[in-house]
This record gives C-alpha cells, structure tokens and sequence, in this order.
C-alpha cells in the first residue's frame, strides 16, 4: 500500500461495532490515535497496538492496526515483548487505570528501567469500568461517586509521579475532550526516542459522575464576568512550561520541576508534556551495544530453516567447549 | 556393603563439602578426568537452598559403558570436612575406601550444627548400635570395622607445601586446592593415570596456568600418598583407548542446545532454581552462528555460505507473569519464543498460558519440575507437576505436553517442541525436571540428522488477501489450523483477543461462534494426536508381552533402564513403557501394552501416581502396583532394582514408598 | 412452540432489551408482583460483557410450584425495542404473544449493528424460508402465521400521556418507565392482579412515591391496552392465597449468607464478573448483628444478649495475588477469612493456594465459573474449572473441592467450606458458577437448625506449653492434625514457610521429614473422606437401580430435576447422582450407583467432561453417554428433557452436544 | 511473660542454624530487629514477622516473635492480611530488593495507598541472592557485578522515590553495617503511625563486588591527610536535615525536599529519615470511620459461635430485604 494514501484516519477505522456508552471519554482516545497515525503517516500493518481488558482495552477492535487485546493488567510485557522481537515496529500500548496501575503495578515500574522505544497510554478515568464502576487507583481518597457503597478508602496513585520514578523518559498527560491537543500530544509521544508514558484524562459518565467532563471544563465555577465556565484543566506549553533535558546535567532540575507540575490538581490540572529526555540510551541501543546486528536482524527477522526445514542455527563453536574428542 | 571382587570401570565415587567451597569444581575435574580417559561419567548434584556453607555433595558414576543414573552404594567418598563423613560413610561399601582428613577425628556429632535434628538422632542410634561414641573416629572406626580402607590425608600439611612451592603469602588464598587433592587421592587409590587429572585441570582452568600447576602439584602429591596406603584396592579405573566424540553435558544444556537448533530467537526468564541455569547459558551464548544444518561440525557443510547477524535474545524480567506475556508478544512476530520455569514461576503463567491457546500462539514453555508444594525444596528433585501443566489455566484450552526422559530427549524435544507449537498452534509444555537438569553424564554425540524445522501452515507475505477475500487469522473454512501471519506482514492485518473471537480475531459471544471455536481449538489436538510419530509418543523397552509392564515418565528413565539392564540379565520378564508425550496422550498406542500384563507398576517421581492416574482416566486400565518416591531426591538404579524384583516375585504391597538419598 | 391448552401459572415469559436501560429493574418488578401473589418465580439473565447498549435479556418462569431453571419456550416475550424481537421472536411458542412497538415495524434488519453477522445471516435464511422480507413488521407477520398473539403498545403515547400526567417536561427523564409499560402489558393479558405490580414496584423503588406512581400510572394503561387487545390468551397467572415465607435471591447472595452465617469475618477481591456481586452484596452488609443462632428472625433466640462491634471487613485488593495472600494472612490471625474470584482471578492464586496448603491454614476460596479459556466469555456460564482448581497449585497438596447445585446448598456450603478448613486446615475451594450467582429465584426458607459452626483442633491459649513441651505447629506425634494457634497468642510462637518444614514450621530438607509431612497433610484428605457426611457428599435421585444414571454437578441440579420430574412421571427409570464433594472424591459411596448401570451419563456445562474424567480416574468406570454443553448459555430444563429421553430411548450419540439459548 | 523480663536481644533469638554466607549484610539487619524489639520492651508474641523469598527472607526464622516467610514478592500482602484482621498486632515485614520491587513492584505501590501501620524493610543489595546474583532493580544500569554475564541493562529504581510516588507516610534508609542507627531507625519505623518504608543498604559479598562494605566505607578514596577513609554513607540528621511534615501545608515542600535527597547516589549517600507525615489517616482509622468497633473488634476477635458450635452471625436485618412473607 503506497503510503501516499494512508492519510485519513478513516483508513484506520474497523467496521467493528462500538459498544462503548454514550459520551464515553475513550471516544476522543479512539479518534485521536487514528488521526495521529494518519498524520504521521504510518502504515497500517507497520504499526501493533496492544491493550489489556476493561472498556479502555477495547480500543484496538476499532483501530485497523494489528491489534492485541490481552490481560488485565499485562499489556506491557505483551507489547515489550512484540517491540523486543521486532523493533521495527512501531508499538503503542494502551491500558485503564485499574488495568495499567492496579493490577499491572509491577509492569509499570518496570517497563520505566527499560526505556523501550514506544508510547503507552493510559485511560484514566478513576473507576473499573468494565467491572461497573469500583474504584481504581487514580481516585482520591475519600471520595464517593455513584457506583461506591462507601466512600473511596484508599489514598490515589499519582501516574505522573510513578512514571517519573519507574524511569520514563517522556511523560505526558491529555484530556480526551480536547482533541487537537491530545494528538498533538500523542504524536509527541510516538515521535519521542525512548519509554513515553502518556495520562489520559477520560471521563466515564457513567460510573464517575465527580470526574465528569462538565467538572474538568469547569462548567460549576463560571467566570462571574461573563459567565463562562473556566475550565480546571490547563496547557503547560501555554505557560511557557519547558519539560525538555537538553544537557544531562539537567535530569535533576527537570524532574523536580516535573514532580511539582504533577502535585497540581483540582482547581488547576496541566496537561501537554511534563517531561523529556533523550539522552539515555533506550533499550534496543543496550541490546545493540551487546549483540551490533539486533537492530538489522532482531529475533522475528532471522533464517532459522533451510528450504527443506533443515535447522540453521550452526553449534560448532558452543558445541565445541561441551564435546570431548578421540586422542 | 554390596560386592568385594576387584573391580576395573565400575565406580561409585562421592566428594562432599560446604556450598561455595569449590566441590563442583573438584567434581568437575574427576569427571572430566574420566572423560579424557575415555571412561563414561554420570553425576547427580545434591545440595540445600543455599549460597554458602551448607552441605553439599556430588555422586558420580564411571564406568566403561554409558551410564544413566546413580546407585546407593559409595565405593569411594572423599572429603576434607567432617560433616559429610557424618552424613555419608555409612554409604560406602565394606570394599570401598574413605578419604579424609585424620586432624578431624575428635569432632564430634554435636559439634555440626547443620546436620538436621532428625538425622543427628538416627546417627546416633547407628553410633550406639556399634557401640562406639559420637566422634568423627568413631564413625571411621565403625566403617573400618566393616572392611572399609580409610585413607588418611594430610590436607593442612600438603596445601602448605604447595603455598611454599609457589610462594603463596596466605594459606586461605588457595584454600579451594583442598577440594583437588581429595579429586588426587581418589586417583591414586583407582591407579588411574594422572595425566588425565592434569588434563582435566587444564580443560577446567583453561587459561590459569599457575592454578593449574598448583592444583596438579598437589593433586600428585595426594595421589602417591593415597596409593602408598591403599595398593591394592578392588576398584580400578583404566584409560579406554580411542572413545568417540563424546559430550559432555547437563541436562540444563542439552535442553537449550535443542531449543537454539531449533531456532528460538527469543527466550524471557525470572531467576528461579533450578530453570535459570538454562538462560544464563542461552545469555552466555547469545551470538549465534547461522549456517549449515547439522549439531555438530562434522555436519557443516561447507557449501552454505556463514550468514551474520543471529543471536538469541534473552529477557530477565521482573516476575513469571511478564515472561511468559512477554514471549507470547515476541511469538506473535514470528520469532520462535519461550520461556523456562519452575513450579513458583509456572504458577504465574496460567492467565497467559490460557491467552496463548486461545489466540492459537505457538509458545514453548520449559517447565523443570522440584520438590513442591510451594517453595517445597528448590534444589531438591520431583515429578509433581504433570497434572498442573495438563490442566493449567482455566477454563478449557489445547496444549502439548512433551516430557523429557534423558539428554538426547531433551535436545530433540527442544526443537520438536517449538515445530509442535508452531504446526498445532498452541502453547507446548516442555517438562523437564530437577534430576534431569543437574545431572552430568557423558553422552555420545546424537545423530539428529532427522530433524527438521516445520513452521506450520503461514499466510506468506503478497498472498493475495484483498478487501473482498480478507485475511481471517481463525478462519473457519479450512479444517482446524488456519494460516498464521505474523505482526508486521503486509495484507494481513489481524487482531487478537483473550475473549471468544470470530475468525478475524474480534470478540464474539455468539453461541455458535463459540462452539465451532471451541471445536477448532480441539480439533488441533486431536490432528496432533494422528500426526506425531509414534516414537516420539513413547518407547518400549524389554521383552514382548510380559507379564510385568512398567509405565513412567521423564527423568526415571535413566535409573528405569539401569536397573532393567541387571534385572533382565537375570532373565526377569518386565517390559518397561516410557510415555514421553503426555498431551494428546497416546491411548491407542499403549492400551495394547497394558492390556495384557498381569502386573502394572506406575514408577513415578510423586505421591500421587499423577502419570499412573492419567493412563487409568484414558485407558480405564488400574496399575496393580506403585513404586513412588516424593523425599526429594532421585530413585536410584539400586532402589528400584529393589522395588521391581519384590514386585515381580509377588513380595510388594500396592504401593512401594522409596525413601534412599540424603 | 409447544402445546396449547391453556395454562395457569405455568409460564415462560422474557424481557429484552438495551443493557443499561432498565430492562433489569422491569424484570425485577416483574418477578416480585409474582412472587407477591404467591407464585415460585425463576429468573435468569443473559449480558454482553458490555457496560451499555448491547443486548441483554431476562427469562423468567412463573409457576405455583417450586422451579429451578428455564425451558427453552417463551410464552411471552415483552419488549419496546427492535433488536429483542429480531433475536427472540421465534423462541415464542405458537400460542404464546408478543408484546412490541409497533412504530418499530419498518426497522430493518441490517440497522441493528449489535447482531453478530453469523446471527443475521440464520435470520436471514429463516425470513426468506417463511417468504417474508428483513423489516421487524415481516418477523411478526411469520409469528402471527404461526399463531402468536401480536399486542402493540403504543409507547410512546403513552410516556407522553404519563409525561402530561406527572408534569414531566422532558421525555428522555422517563425513558425508563417504557420497560414497565411492558411489564404492565404482560399482566394484562395474563390477567394477573394488577395491585401485585404495584406493590412490586414499591419495593424496588421504596422511597421514591412519584417514581412508583408514574411507573405504576404508565403499566396500568399498557396492562388495560393489552388486555383489550388479547382478551382470551391461553396463558394465566392467577394470585395463590397464603404462600410460606419465602426467599427471593440470588445465588450470589445466598452463596454470601452462608458464609456470614459460617462466620466470615475478612473477604478479600479483586473486581470480576460474576464473582464481584457477592464480594459487594458483603461491602453492603459490612455492619452486623451478633445474636442467636437462626438464620431468620423466626429462629432468633431472644435469650442471648445482642453484642456489639460484629462487622465483616470486605477489601478491594490490588490484584487476586493480593486477594488471596491478604486472606491467607488474616486467616492466621484466626479469623474465618476468604476469597471470591472468577477463572482469570484464581489463575493469579496458584502460589498462594499451595502456600496455604502446605501451611494448613483454612482458607476458603469462592470460585464463580464462568466460559473460559483465558477472558473467553466473561458474563456467560460454563463449568469448565474443575479439573483446574482439583489440580491448582504446581506440585502435590490437599485441598477440599465443594461444588454447590441450587441456593439451599449454596448457603450450606457457604459455612461447611470454612467447616472443612479449620477442622482439616487446608484451603477450600467452593465451586460456583455464572448460573447459579446470576440467576434469582424463590424458594422456601431453608431449615438451617442442624448446621454447627466446627473450628478443628485448636491451641488454645493458657495451654500448658513450656520452654521444654514447646508449641509446635505442625506436630507429627498425634495423628493429621496438629492443633492451630492465631497469630498473637501467647505461649504457641510458630513459623510458616512455604518451604518443607519441620514440626515447629522451620525450613527443612531432611528427606524423612519430608515424607512425614508429605503424608500428614494427605492424610488429612483421608480422615476427611471419611468424616464428611454421605449427603455433603453426593445425593442421589430416582429410583432404586434404574438402567440409567446421571452424573453431574453444580448448576445443572435445577434444569435435570426439572427435566426429571417430567421424565419419571412418564415413566422413565433414570437416577441422577448429584455429586457435591468433588475431592476427596466419594469414590466408594458412588461406585455402587455406577457399577449396575447400563447407560451412564455425564452431563456437565463443558467441552471435556470434566468430571466423568474424574469418575473414570478413581473408579475405572467409563460413562457410556455424554451431554454436554458449551456455549455459554445454561442448560434448560427443554435440551436436558430431550436429550436425557433420547438416550433412554437408546437414539443418542455418545456424545449429545446442546446448543440452545441466545 | 512479663514485659519487664523482656529486655534482651537475646530473647529474640531462635536456636535454627544461620546460613548466609560469612560477612553477609543481613546478619546487621536481624540484629538490629532484635535490638529494637528488646529496647522497644515488645512482647514477642504479639509481633509478627512478615517475610518473602530471598537471603533476606530467612531473616524471620532466627527471630523469636511469630514469623511468616511466605512467598516471593508477596510479603506486603500477607502483612496487610495479618495487620488488617488483628490491627492490634504489631507486624513487621522484610523483603529483598527483587522480592519488593521486583515482581512484588505491584504490591508496593498498593501497599503505600493504604497506609496500613507497620514497617516495610527492603535489604537492598543489589541483586538476587538465593538464585545466585542476578541483578535485582536497584541495581544500577551498565554496572556488571562479578555474577553477572553481561553489564545490566536495566535503569535502577529509586526505591526511596518509589515509595514516596505511593504514598508511604515515612521513608528512611539504614546501612547494614551501622548498627546504632540502624536500630534507631527501626524503631523510629516502628513507632510511625502508619505505612513506615526504609530502605537498608546491606552488602552482598558474594555476588556484589561492587557496592561493599568497603565501597560503602569509602576505603577506596582515603583521605590524603590521615589516610582514612572516607564514607560514603552519611547521615542525614547530622547535617539537620528535618524530614518531618509539621503541617498539612508543608507536604509538597517536604516531599520535594526528600525526593531530592533521594538522588543522591554515588560520593555520597544519605542514611536517615528522609520523610514523615503523621497526617495522613491510617487505613485502620479509615475502616474505624465506616465500622466503629473495628479496633477493638477487629475479625480476628469476633465470637463467630456458641457454646455448642451454634452459628452467632444474626443475618435478620439482611434476611428482611431478601424474604417474601405470607400475607
Ligand atoms: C485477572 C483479572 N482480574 C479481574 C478481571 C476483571 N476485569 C475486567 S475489566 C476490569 C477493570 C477494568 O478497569 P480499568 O482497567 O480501569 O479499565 P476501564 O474499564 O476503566 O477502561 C477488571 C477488574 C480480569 N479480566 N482479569
Ligand atoms: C515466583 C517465584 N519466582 C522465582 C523464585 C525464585 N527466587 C527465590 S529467591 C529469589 C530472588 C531473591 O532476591 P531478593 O528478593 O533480592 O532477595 P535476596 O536473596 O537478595 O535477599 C528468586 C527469584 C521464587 N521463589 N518464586
Ligand atoms: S463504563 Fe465508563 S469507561 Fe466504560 S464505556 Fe461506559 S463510560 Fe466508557
Ligand atoms: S548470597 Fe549475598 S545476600 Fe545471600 S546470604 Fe550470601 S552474602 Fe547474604
Ligand atoms: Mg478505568
Ligand atoms: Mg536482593
């Protein structure tokens, strides 16, 4: 397929029906991953998304990428595993909340030490969806929406925080109602060279009815002025915010600096990049450092048969230190 | 305690001593001495869950003809500590030899605060009983009571000697030569010829050529003085003129040797014992040679040009949940990918096991079997997870069970696993186990010039999928197994998911759907079942239609047909079934053996007769008789020799419990 | 489908509609009016793994008598929407209605995106079998040729009216009051008592008197309407006088009663469906009453003082990892502690399984079934685990499996399981499944009188154990059993390990007393089987010796008693073996029912007959005939009732595979 | 037993034979646990010793309170089941560095949102001991210690960071080999009202060449002056360092300030309380609020039957809602 073509993020839809409520935040994630893939261009076959279960998860059925739709809570190392077999490949990973902070922790931490070259987002929206409505690692402690017997007990994980300490090198956050920006922000996040881990502020009407579209737009503290909602949600680059390492003497100051952006909540949220640094090496260059022909040859790209299924894989030199010979 | 006549390559030979003090090393030496001499070498590794200190020790076999397994009996023990004199002399025969250090013998029993409670107890009902004390002279009284040679060495006097030669500043510096002299005097007293010791030294230090000198200078001088005191010992080894090529390897080896010839690209692990030795020697070899198509280099042909760029690459990662997610997602490119665990591990695979058979991902899944439940012993022995693998996962979904009795099985299970996987579609457990894995032994080089890479039905790139005939990765229309693209293939955009799916790969819940899913998925097996060869299903060994029949499996195998060989030669009639493919089991194949035997013994490595419970739910066919063990270390050749002749003489209740090994 | 006599409270009725749009709520009206007027209701509910939008239904049967599962005739099918007429039309018998919108009738069937494209194609081909088009109006024309009752509502008038009434100035604010409309109608040609709506509707909307006036305004139109337009239909429910107090439930929650009642006080999950509805029914009832010893008030016994401060700690964990071992840590500390998960859930408490096997701590673990393999079909049913949990965990360890059949066991089981775990101190596994949680039902209060809370061998504190008798956790010298003591009490320190241990709980690999502890814990499995009561065990049905037996477990129990009592009143001689204590497996209590039968049946929700491979594995006996069923839907009485007779009748495969349901 | 009798370490010490290997770091850690027990005038019974699977986890089996060596990864669980149905326990819990961050990362970010109190130590020693030296997470990236075939190729976690991105109310860090301030540490853990993480550096002699007692002590950089060597460890409250939250308002700058003291790495390394905040409510307070008699009734204290076995659990008032009565 020329790539001249692909240009619509139509050519990126599945006839796949939607089976998402009305006015569900992931609508806007959906749309705009098409649209960045059309923008950047990419081929359809070229590029895996893979996601683990909840509503957020469901995503790839609507995309036509290849498109993995696995465990709760495993969409890393599935993807980890696609990428590190095949690194030309380009990769986005997509996880809930519950999915990508809950029961998939451990991952989280973890695929930040690699820095492998991909984007992974998660939908965050402060409830197990699929699972109508319990309370997910990103809600506040204390509060109540309507799907809770009792108020939330547990206090809230901060994504921007933990990415920062598991090592991601890119950490972003969008809000689904804001199209433009969030991919504008996706793209970034494809583009950057290394581990992107991007937050996704996905409002669920139907089960969080505090996180709700109308309370990010600030549709309940109108401007007294002119009655406009002032919205809580805000841009960093508008701000003149610059979340880029362009020396690695300035890991320290960009990180804090970072760890700061991340406290701000309720009356003022960022959104765009808090976080960017391409000076470490990502983990095809450390494989690459060991084994110089992984990029050009990685594991999914090698001959291991002859035409007749002969084995190819030559053990004379291992075989050697194992075998003893006749004087 | 067995035989006196004097006897030329036939040994029990036993070295003990703390963890991390270098008895592998010493271990390693007298084997490969062996080796060098031609001798065949077999060697079983004990040891507790434990860096350092703890007890340790190594029993080998020598002999002039392959062997398989251990024996109970210790012709030879060699130590220079005390605790493994406690634990072992009452092992060695009464025409056996013990090598030790005489400035030991006032230690006594109470003085060894590893020995378990249990065992200091019973050692000392045996001290009473022979009426000595609880000294480390006491015990060697006792064994020489019983015709044992005791071979005094002066440990502390030679390593000094050597720090002199070599102008060593500090004793403790060469403090593991100790190990070596004790590998000296056990030569001296076989009459072996030393240069296959200095050879071996050589193979094991490869470039220190000051170690080497060290070691062999002090391994002479052990070895003269052990052979001033004991000339005459009944046990001799002797050099063998011109062996062929032999290797000389682990199980843990043998299994990734097959697994690289059988081109994995992609293996992911968590430490865990006793798995990982297999992916550290995967990550140690991760350069790869592409080129001709034979194991070993008398294969190569030298027609096919030296490609570059093969490697393996090997993933630590943070838990056994993202190994096996993680091979799955590298399967998914097209690299042939696995993962190796062990109980702890495996159990966390079960979600993906499970994804991977229903999206029909071909994985291989290395599975060493020890001593469970739970943590259990981690170092220790066991076939206890058959049933687990078998039914892993919930809900119901397909996999291929291979189980590996001895090394060229491992080799070619290794390969024939992943041709399994990638042509069924479906995840294949490989089980290997403990014994298997840390076992050493000689072995000739197998001819594996019947082995081929089949890959299975793949939708090739340009292959005329279009918008009207799209790629369907589960298409229904043409019998159970449908092409496979891989990620990144153009025209052959697929998806995946762990929910029912149609034919493209998107959820379903339709009824209908689900049930000729369902089917599909099954029907693989049942393909798999018509289509895997018979010899790699099971192998019979022994007379036709006896009235004995033994089933097992796995690693039994090597102590099965050991002692078979003896019971045989006295003209017993036991046939002995070895089923190596366990899922889809060979019902058809074995009934007719099973049939007709009077006596059916189920030999298994577990307390509960798992393989004995599978042949009985297949076949309805009850075993008569069990010989189990389940204390952790392997069935000896000598204990099972035991068990059968009481089974064949009609002297064995139902169930035979094996208790030897310490 | 079916006869056309008429009938009075005998009847099949369902609701269908959009998930989310109170199709849920209408059934629950529907179901509690009956059962307001003394009629035994059964419902069961069909959901898309899907939040909003996608099709679900509600069947419900209405009857003067017990019942305890679905046919596959609907007498009745209600609905205000397209889609549920597409799918469920023609399971509408002959002399049954339909209950519509008849501004729907030009809706075509390729505007309805949610019908899985092999679904319209069989439609497709039934419609052009009957001569008619694809428009909704052409589905009812082919059920009115066949004698259905047409009955259009005009609902939208309706809301309007309802809207003008209650001064409503939006529409879409009573979107909802629509499916009672339906409901209304139903009763209406049923010509059952209208005031049994309304006080249905009280009780499901109690606080809310304008919600319970509109929706009771709205029904009573649609209830005249209809009645009007079908004034002779064969069907009837009519009110019975007097009925006993009656539960009306889910499984779920009569599976969460019996374990309050067992004395559950920490439960630990991780959202799942089914399994959460139970873990959030408890969250609901955290706050509770200690007092006598009934399980309804009838039985409270106003002697005992009421006490303060009982409570039930329910926690939302991180993961099942977590939800197992938090429970396993509370259960030391002596609280009755458990678990509830699903197929994917239990995959993740493999570890944590045999830990707690090793360590003999009571554990009980809630599993709902539901189609597996791997995410597989999450809302559907299946009893596709057993063989899972029976084997769960890598290596060898004891657990109790009971799989419960209906409510009363449901509750039963829910305390004996904690029973089982104190007295033989190893996990339980209580096997549930996505019919029986999901489904709700009348049924008479149970008579609970004989259950006895039973806590095992304790260690009590102040209990004589000194520096020299010390506590010992695991002590071998009386009998299985060792007595527990709780984290925190004086006197009875101890340790755990998920290693082999000693008798104090210290890490051992002392290859005796590994044995001895090998066999302690399964002897407990032992003292087990013989302990547990036969009618824990297995129930038999039927008469005496008959030519044909059942086997089968769980959630099957309803639909085979109700397809029984049809079979046996016409004369047919078949026993059913309800087997609930799957391990130990009651192998001498069953072989006497199996070993004189000519025809046995395995009937199981499953691809692989799970448990006629457990019977063949411990009796040797093989079933001669399979029903099986795997789609996802529950069995119904209707599939059971044919199959079982064509067996009889000697016209079965071995293998029947059922299909029904949508 | 009477308290006051209950003084000495000793009383804390059990007659299993110590395995780890000579000079091994955790041997500093189980002394300095009994030290504090004894000063801290604990009842051995009433502590419970919560452990993993690793070197570090045998810890419990040589220490005389009740003491559960459970799975690998999965101590904080069992801990929180036992804290959480007898709150009046005082628990302990131990893990390696892999057995915490490793494949137990999940549970530690969890662990941090419900500020259970108890104390979570991680021997943090670079590798995976028992299985024989793997590099664990705080290993840092490219160093190759000797029993490692290749330099590691993952980026270290920060396990002080970590534990603050999930919430832990107190962090410190000890050192093995200093035993005063590791006891005083400990028992300041201890007596935190609520979640107390402390990372302790504990040498690995036999497979980690690289951060040794020697590496540790600085006896590699003597100063030029007296020829002593010159730690590399150093305490944080000698340089007045003040980690305590005084003031709801000061979380952001206390945070901020531990963060960046958890950096540092390298010529210096900061032993000490790096955070306290005694004003996040506890998880049992939490569940007090909901049930008020869950302190002094907690699960593991409620009678469940009579005398003859007679089922206590009064479901009357669920039963109402769930029965249908004769008219
Ligand atoms: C091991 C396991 N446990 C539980 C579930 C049930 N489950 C399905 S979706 C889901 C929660 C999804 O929540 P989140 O990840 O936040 O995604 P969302 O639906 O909110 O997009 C859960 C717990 C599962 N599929 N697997
Ligand atoms: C599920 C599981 N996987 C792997 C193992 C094997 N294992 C035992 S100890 C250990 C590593 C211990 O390292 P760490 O946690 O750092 O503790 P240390 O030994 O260094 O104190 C591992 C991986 C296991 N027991 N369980
Ligand atoms: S439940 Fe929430 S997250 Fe899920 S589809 Fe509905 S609105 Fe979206
Ligand atoms: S291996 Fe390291 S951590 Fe383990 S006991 Fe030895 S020195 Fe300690
Ligand atoms: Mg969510
Ligand atoms: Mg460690």
């Amino acid at each position: 397929m020329a790539l001249e073509q692909i240009l619509k993020p139509s050519d990126f839809a599945t006839d796949v029906h939607n089976d998402w409520c009305p006015g569900c935040g992931d609508f806007g994630i959906l749309r705009t991953i098409q649209m960045a893939l059309a923008e950047l261009k990419m081929e359809p076959h070229r590029v895996t998304i893979v996601s683990g279960i909840g509503c957020s998860a469901k995503t790839v059925h609507y995309v036509k990428t290849y498109g993995i739709h696995t465990l709760h809570g495993r969409a890393l190392p599935y993807a980890t595993g696609v990428k590190l077999a095949n690194p030309q490949l380009k990769v986005l990973c997509l996880s809930g909340d519950g999915d990508g902070l809950g029961i998939g922790g451990g991952h989280f931490v973890n695929a930040g030490r690699r820095n492998l070259d991909m984007l992974y987002i998660i939908h965050d929206n402060g409830v197990y969806g699929l699972t109508k409505g319990q309370a997910a690692p990103t809600l506040k402690l204390g509060v109540q929406t309507k799907s809770l017997a009792h108020p939330n007990i547990n206090e809230a994980v901060n994504p921007i925080w933990l990415a920062l300490a598991a090592g991601a090198t890119w950490v972003g956050r969008g809000y689904s109602y804001d199209i433009k920006h969030l991919v504008a922000t996706i793209k970034a996040g494809i583009e950057h060279k290394g581990y992107a881990f991007l937050d996704v502020l996905q409002p669920c009407p139907t089960y969080n009815d505090l996180n709700t579209k109308e309370w990010y737009g600030g549709e309940d503290r109108k401007d007294p002025a002119g009655g406009r909602p002032l919205p809580r949600v805000y841009k960093l680059e508008e701000e003149g915010y610059d979340p880029v390492v362009r020396d690695p003497s300035e890991v320290e100051k960009k990180t804090t600096q970072a760890l700061e952006k991340a406290l701000e909540w309720g009356d003022r949220i960022p959104i765009g990049v808090f976080y960017k640094n391409e000076h470490v090496p990502t983990f095809e260059e450390r494989i690459a450092q060991r084994v110089p022909t992984y990029m050009n040859h990685p594991p999914a790209l090698q001959p291991i048969a002859g035409p007749n299924g002969e084995p190819r894989t030559d053990l004379t030199r291992i075989l050697q230190r194992l075998t003893f010979k006749a004087e | 305690m067995s035989s006196s006549a004097a006897k030329v390559n036939d040994l029990s030979w036993m070295i003990g001593g703390p963890q991390g003090s270098g008895v592998d090393s010493s271990a390693n030496v007298f084997a490969r001495a062996c080796a060098a001499g031609g001798l065949h070498i077999f060697g079983k590794r004990e040891f507790y869950s434990n860096i350092m200190g703890e007890h340790s020790y190594f029993a080998l076999r020598a002999h002039s003809n392959l062997v398989r397994s251990h024996i109970d009996d210790v012709n030879v023990l060699a130590t220079f500590e005390a605790e493994t004199l406690f634990r072992h002399a009452r092992e060695v025969t009464d025409d056996g030899a013990i090598i030790y250090d005489p400035s030991l013998g006032k230690t006594r029993l109470s003085d060894i605060p590893t020995i378990e409670t249990r065992l200091a107890a019973d050692l000392k009902t045996y001290l009473i009983s022979r009426g000595v004390g609880e000294t480390l002279d006491d015990v060697l009284a006792a064994s020489k009571q019983r015709g044992v040679s005791l071979v005094p060495i002066p440990f502390k006097d030679l390593l000094e000697q050597i720090a002199d030669e070599f102008q060593i500043d500090q004793l403790s510096k060469i403090s593991r030569v100790v190990n070596m002299l004790a590998v000296g005097a056990s030569f001296g007293i076989l009459g072996f010829d030393f240069e296959m010791m200095r050879r071996a030294l050589e193979d094991v230090f490869r470039a220190k050529a000051k170690v080497v000198n060290m070691n062999a200078a002090g391994a002479r001088k052990a070895y003269d003085i052990a052979k001033a005191l004991v000339p005459e010992f009944p046990y001799r080894l002797e050099k063998l003129p011109r062996p062929e090529a032999r290797l000389f390897l682990t199980g843990s080896q043998a299994t990734a040797l097959g697994k690289l010839y059988g081109g994995m690209r992609f293996q992911t692990y968590y430490p865990i014992t006793p798995a990982s030795d297999e992916s550290e020697f995967l990550e140690e070899n991760e350069l790869l040679d592409l080129n001709g198509h034979g194991l070993g280099p008398e294969t190569r042909d030298a027609a096919t040009p030296k490609e570059e760029g093969a490697s393996i690459l090997v993933v630590q990662t943070e838990d056994e949940i993202a190994a096996i997610t993680m091979a799955t997602g590298a399967a998914l490119t097209g690299a042939r990918s696995a993962t190796a665990t062990s109980g702890p591990g495996f159990c966390l695979m079960m979600e993906g096991i499970g994804w991977a058979s229903i999206n029909e991902v071909p994985i291989v899944i290395t599975l060493y079997q020890r001593a469970g439940p739970s943590t259990g012993m981690p170092t220790r022995h066991e076939q206890g997870d058959l049933r687990f693998a078998l039914h892993a996962g919930h809900g119901e979904s397909p996999r291929i069970l291979l189980a590996s009795g001895d090394f060229e099985e491992c080799i070619r299970d290794g390969l024939l696993a992943f041709n399994y996987a990638d042509r069924y579609q479906m995840p294949v457990i490989h089980l290997v186990d403990k014994a298997l894995a840390n076992s050493y032994a000689t072995t000739p080089v197998p001819d594996l010039s019947d082995l081929r890479i089949d890959r299975g039905a793949l939708a090739l790139e340009n292959n005329g999928y279009s918008k009207d005939n799209p790629y369907k990765r589960f298409d229904l229309s043409n019998g159970p197994v449908s092409p496979r693209a891989f990620l990144g293939q153009e025209g052959t955009i697929f998806w995946n998911t762990g929910d029912e799916h149609e034919e493209r790969g998107h959820i379903t819940e339709d009824p209908m759907v689900r049930d000729a899913m369902m089917e599909k998925r099954f029907a693989k097996l049942d393909l798999a079942a018509k289509e895997i060869p018979r010899d790699v299903k099971l192998r019979y060994f022994g007379p036709k239609n006896p009235p004995t029949v033994i089933v097992s499996w796995g690693s039994t195998k090597g102590a099965l047909l050991d002692a078979l060989d003896r019971l045989w030669a006295e003209g017993a009639k036991v046939g002995y079934l070895h089923v190596r493919l366990i899922n889809p089991f060979p019902t058809a194949e074995i009934l007719p053996y099973l049939a007709k035997a009077k006596r059916r013994i189920g030999i298994e490595m577990n307390f509960g007769a798992q393989l004995a419970g599978i042949v009985r739910e297949q076949t309805g066919v009850e075993m008569t008789h069990f010989i189990l063990k389940y204390n952790g270390r392997p069935m000896s050749n000598t204990e099972l020799y035991d068990a059968i002749q009481a089974v064949v003489r009609g002297k064995a209740a139902k169930r035979t419990v094996l208790t030897r090994g310490s």
